[in-house]
């Protein structure tokens, strides 16, 4: 072992500045011992500390009547009736899956899994909404090939269907991908599990596989003095296990039938310390921890390695004295570890023996109310000026953009991906991807579903984070919407660069202002959630990405609607007549420039339109529904034409907007809702004050465009289709 | 010449596989099973004469395609 | 008259919901007994169900060690005294490693995992499993596996064939048997096989996926519906 | 002591693996590349100590386990 002195140099290469280490000392009133600074510094380290973003993260809504527990738990909960409750969060792995992609993202599928079940839900979904670099960079495609592999490695073996995500390609994301991947589950309402230990004396009981060396945090790595064995540098990534995840969830499904658990938590990042301090914490108690009864898969581990490994597929309970009999076999059925390794206590300090020695004593206290909380410089962005859209010039035909832009790697078809996802089993997905703007999922034995989407709009984002926070959450509120479902509840994942720079932080607060402003406006609070901070390479960080989950829920599955359409549809867009093209793809795509103002979002009509859309659903008449987003209108009208394997014959646009403005332009809060027969819509719009317009009629094999050009569906689905199997070939 | 290289997991790396085997194997009644890795072994056939060539070439391989150096480690024998 | 089925649940198993669903929609309600892997003994049953899923994560082989635990002793016994005995996906891979059907299922051509909805064509209506459909008649199933791809020698094959065990084949939608109706390079494009006495069955496409038309359509059912019919006899 | 399990697939069954590794190489401008095949190892510590007995035991395990002998061969190594 090192007899490296701890002082604040070695505090610094922990990741700790010289203010953080002076207020470890003043806690400890001594120089902590080696685990001792792990600890803090694992615990103040910006992931399980918040440092940079609680301030912000504060001003983001989190209430509503039917919300249970907001953040703060391990996932967000939401009554979804039939005394049930919807439980759900968002995270990310973005820098392991950039290291060794199968593996990163099959530990972040792993990770959120069991952040739910944490809680006493049995997960029903899962999505992920995925970032690469630039197709032509090389890299990337051993980065989407390995990602993909990974999310539908562990999810499909786990047994828990992916039903949905979103994937966007931009050269900022080359050196740093982003996999952020959620997972919903269902709870009784009067069966939630949260973390606050309690009981002196109670058996603190670690269960799950064994402790390894994986992923101790990167200071050690960079010190080589401090591995027990340099003969091999050891690598930081850690390797999922998806078989013992799903004994893992059986067991623990299984015991919390009993009322043996008083809390529990799983072991995510940071281990068996931030698992620990966080019950202890919680529950206002002390816990002792004996590291000698950790259930070890090497040799020779250390206080300090196994406080700090990051082994998957682990959790930590707190159980009932009594019923500790009953635990153990249930775990032992599962052929999985079981182990007693600590005691609730009442001393207030978290303190870890191993091998007859004291290796850390820690007041809990002050480790947690006195982490550090920075208000970090920020310089609000300029918002870009307004494009003058009337004045942009077409460079190709209405045909040829559709037929680029149906082909581009950010609107092509995601059945490459999806096709490798298991998005059936269970029995109970009513639409999978790429059938409905949101994914429906069926609660077993219920007519009730759930209606499931993430979405972000990076582009926007880099643009104007305020516009783009609002819009991400309105994207999200509307898939919902279009489904028939009603929008409950958001969990986000916050991807930005380094915040310690102001600009950084200024796209962060802008976001943040932005989704709170639509969070409120559209009665749909954040109840769960993720930041992920210093997403850079070389300098030079990514487009700001708040990726938002969304969470909905329709009474009756029947009546959920998709985006296919059939044969005798009137297509009506409800909405504005657009003409947008700051920031649209049609924009970068066609007139090759990433420029302007996004499409600015007014939450007041979003709301009056999608309440309008949702209405019109119930009652029974709409027989698909589009929202329309990345691309606009014609782009929608071209997807629903290919989900229902239909064509569509569309009117002259108005003569108000350019024919590229109003087919290509993204302006937000429309649909484009199919029906028999659009009048009664159409007038039932008028009377509420809202804009809609009959825009063609669905049947045929071709797409006719106004003017009469044709493309075939065939072509049309060769085109949508090409990119990937290309690529991937 | 026939380049045969063995891909295992480093030393150190949960090895999920490797522990379902060993587990499976106490269950058939096998006793005195001690650690179970599982690994991969790829063989291949090579117009190359000279085992030394050979031998540079399958590494380079290995590190390029046949092993993630990040995770696994490689041995190459040229038969 | 129901009839009474078991499922047998393996660590990881994890399709044995929907396959309970859809047994329990065409029994009158009547739930699957669940049968766990170390049992050594099997109540009194007229189906056996080895679902879908990843029994022991599918590592070294899929279904190799499901094959090898204490109630596939009770299965083989179940099976050679006449029990009707169904391997869907993993359960069809495990039926193989146990030697209760013949060949192996290697990883898919295209080595990536499907997912995806697939036509079979059903080849033989002399099973229970397939006699609620018609000869020839295409049906649409998902596929759910990283390794569906049926290998067998020629000899194998030319039996199964010539005895007509080859139940299900992949298809197009229209019926025709094509390479590129062939998802996985399965050998001459069996997607689903039976045993000698022609009571024991596997086929690698999700059935139980398919029994609703909300949810993945309704061409799993007459399998379901044709063994109840068979059973409750 | 140390087994060393190698499982192939036999002769003549088709091996897709080891083509897209041969068809990948190709690619990646490696020349002279016959055919590939891909295979399994398995490292098992035996408790053992006598090496025939432990040969003997690891071939029991390879064909109770390890290879499936309908489509695949294996070959021991005690180390
Ligand atoms: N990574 C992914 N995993 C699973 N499904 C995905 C993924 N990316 C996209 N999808 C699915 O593809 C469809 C289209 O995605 P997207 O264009 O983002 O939808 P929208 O713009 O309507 O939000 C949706 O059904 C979505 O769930
Ligand atoms: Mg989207």
């Amino acid at each position: 072992m090192s007899s490296r002195p701890i002082d604040a140099d070695l505090a610094r290469s922990f990741g700790l500045n010289a203010e953080e280490y002076a207020r470890v000392l003043t806690i400890m009133g001594r120089t902590p011992s080696l685990t001792e600074l792990g600890i803090f510094s694992v615990m103040w380290s910006e992931h399980c500390s918040y440092k940079s973003s609680r301030v912000w993260l504060k001003e983001l809504p989190t209430k509503a009547a039917w919300v249970v527990h907001g953040p703060g738990e391990n996932a967000g909960v939401v009554d979804i009736g039939d005394n049930l409750t919807a439980i759900f969060k968002m995270e990310s792995h973005n820098h392991p899956s950039f290291i060794e992609p199968y593996q990163g993202a099959a530990t972040g599928v792993g990770g959120i899994l069991r952040d739910v079940f944490t809680m006493g839900a049995r997960p029903i979904a899962n999505l992920n909404a995925l970032r690469f670099g630039r197709p032509e960079n090389p890299r990337t495609k051993r980065v989407v090939d390995g990602v993909v592999r990974g999310i539908g490695g562990y999810g499909n073996c786990v047994g828990v269907p992916t039903v949905g995500g979103e994937v966007n390609f931009h050269a900022a994301y080359d050196g740093n991908p982003l996999v952020n991947a959620m997972t919903v589950g269902i709870a009784p309402r009067d069966r939630i599990f949260l973390s606050a230990a309690a009981g002196q004396g109670n058996p603190v009981v670690y269960v799950g596989s064994k402790t390894g060396r994986d992923g101790i945090h990167g200071a050690t790595m960079a010190s080589a003095e401090f591995a027990a064995d340099s003969e091999e540098k050891r690598p930081t990534v850690q390797v999922g296990d998806p078989f013992t995840e799903k004994l893992l969830i059986e067991a623990c499904l299984e015991l919390m039938a009993t009322d043996a658990i008083i809390a529990i938590q799983d072991m995510g990042a940071a281990g068996l310390t931030s698992s620990a301090v966080e019950m202890a914490g919680k529950g206002g108690v002390g816990i002792s921890l004996d590291l000698d009864a950790v259930p070890q898969r090497e040799t020779a581990m250390t206080a300090y390695e196994m406080m700090l490994s990051e082994s998957q597929e682990r959790m930590l309970m707190v159980l009932d004295p009594a019923r500790e009999g009953v635990a153990r076999a249930i775990f032992e059925k599962w052929d999985l570890d079981f182990a007693v390794i600590g005691r609730i206590t009442d001393t207030g300090h978290i303190v870890v023996s191993h091998k007859g020695q004291i290796e850390a004593d820690i007041p809990l206290q002050p480790l947690a109310d006195e982490a550090p909380l920075y208000r970090r410089p920020f310089i609000l962005p300029v918002a870009p000026a307004v494009l003058d859209h009337a004045a942009i010039e077409s460079p190709v035909s209405l045909k040829d953009a559709l037929l680029t832009l149906i082909a581009c790697p950010d609107l092509c078809s995601r059945a490459w991906i999806w096709n490798q996802y298991d998005a059936a089993v269970g029995g109970q997905t009513v639409k999978r991807p790429g059938a409905a703007d949101a994914a429906i999922v069926r609660i077993e034995g219920s007519r009730r579903a759930l209606a499931l989407t993430t979405d972000c709009t990076p582009r926007y984002c880099q643009a104007d984070p305020r516009t783009g926070g609002a819009q991400a959450v309105a994207e999200a509120w509307r898939n919902i919407t279009a489904t028939g479902a009603r929008p409950l509840a958001v969990t986000d994942n916050m991807n930005f660069g380094n915040p310690e720079k102001p600009e950084i932080m200024g796209q962060f607060a802008a976001a943040i202002q932005g989704m709170a402003a639509a969070c409120t406006a559209l009665d749909f609070p954040v109840v769960s959630g993720n930041v992920s901070l210093y997403n850079e390479t070389e300098g030079r960080g990514i487009l700001p990405t708040p990726a938002i989950g969304g969470l909905g829920v329709i009474e009756d599955a029947a009546r959920a609607r998709g985006i296919a359409l059939t044969p005798g549809l009137d297509l009506v867009v409800v909405g504005e007549d657009g003409g947008w093209l700051g920031q649209s793809l049609w924009l970068r795509e066609i007139a090759g420039r990433e420029e302007g103002a996004p499409p600015p979002v007014d939450l007041v009509r979003e709301r009056r339109h999608g309440d309008f859309v949702r209405h019109q659903i119930a009652a029974g008449d709409v027989a698909a529904c589009h929202d329309v987003s990345d691309g606009g209108l014609l782009i929608a009208v071209a997807e629903m034409a290919l989900a229902g394997d239909t064509g569509v014959a569309l009117l002259d646009q108005p003569d108000a907007v350019t024919a590229h403005g109003f087919w290509f332009g993204e302006d937000q809060a429309r649909y484009v809702v199919a029906l028999a027969d659009g009048t009664p819509l159409l007038s039932a719009a008028h009377t509420a004050g809202i804009s809609a317009r009959l825009i063609g009629r669905s049947g045929g094999r071709d797409l006719t465009l106004p003017g009469g050009v044709s493309i075939s569906l065939a072509t049309l689905r060769e085109a949508h289709g090409r990119f990937f199997a290309e690529w991937m070939a | 010449m026939k380049a045969i290289v063995t891909v295992m997991l480093k030393t150190g790396v949960l090895d999920p596989q490797g522990k379902a085997i060993g587990h499976a194997l106490g269950t058939l009644g096998f006793s005195g099973i001690g650690e179970v890795r599982a690994g991969k072994v790829i063989e291949i056939e090579l117009a190359e004469t000279d085992a030394a060539k050979a031998q540079a070439a399958a590494e380079e391989m290995s590190r390029k395609l046949l092993a993630n150096t990040v995770i696994e480690s490689f041995k190459v024998e040229i038969a | 008259m129901a009839f009474r089925a078991g499922i047998v649940l393996f660590p990881g198993t994890n399709r044995e919901r929907d396959i309970a669903i859809a047994l329990a929609a065409a029994n009158g309600g009547r739930e699957p007994v669940i049968i766990w892997h170390k049992d050594t003994t099997l109540p009194p049953l007229d189906l056996v169900v080895l679902p879908g899923g990843f029994s022991h994560g599918d590592y070294l082989r899929c279904g190799a060690m499901a094959a090898q635990s204490p109630v596939m002793r009770a299965v083989r016994d179940f099976a050679s005294a006449g029990g009707h005995v169904l391997g869907v996906c993993n359960g069809f891979q495990i039926l193989t490693e146990a030697g209760l059907l013949p060949g192996a299922l290697l990883r898919n051509a295209g080595l990536r995992f499907l997912a995806q909805d697939h036509h079979i064509r059903v080849e033989s209506t002399d099973t229970i499993y397939s006699r609620g459909y018609v000869q020839g008649q295409s049906i649409r199933v998902i596929l759910a596996h990283g390794d569906g791809n049926y290998a067998a020698d020629e000899e194998t094959l030319d039996r199964l064939e010539g005895e007509g065990r080859v139940v299900f084949r992949y298809s197009r939608r229209d019926g025709t048997v094509a390479p590129d109706a062939n998802p996985n390079g399965s050998a001459r494009a069996i997607a689903g096989i039976c045993s000698e006495n022609r009571r024991v069955l596997g086929l690698m496409p999700h059935p139980e996926d398919a029994v609703e038309a909300l949810i993945g359509g309704e061409d799993g059912k007459p399998m379901f519906a044709g063994l109840a019919e068979a059973l409750a006899a």
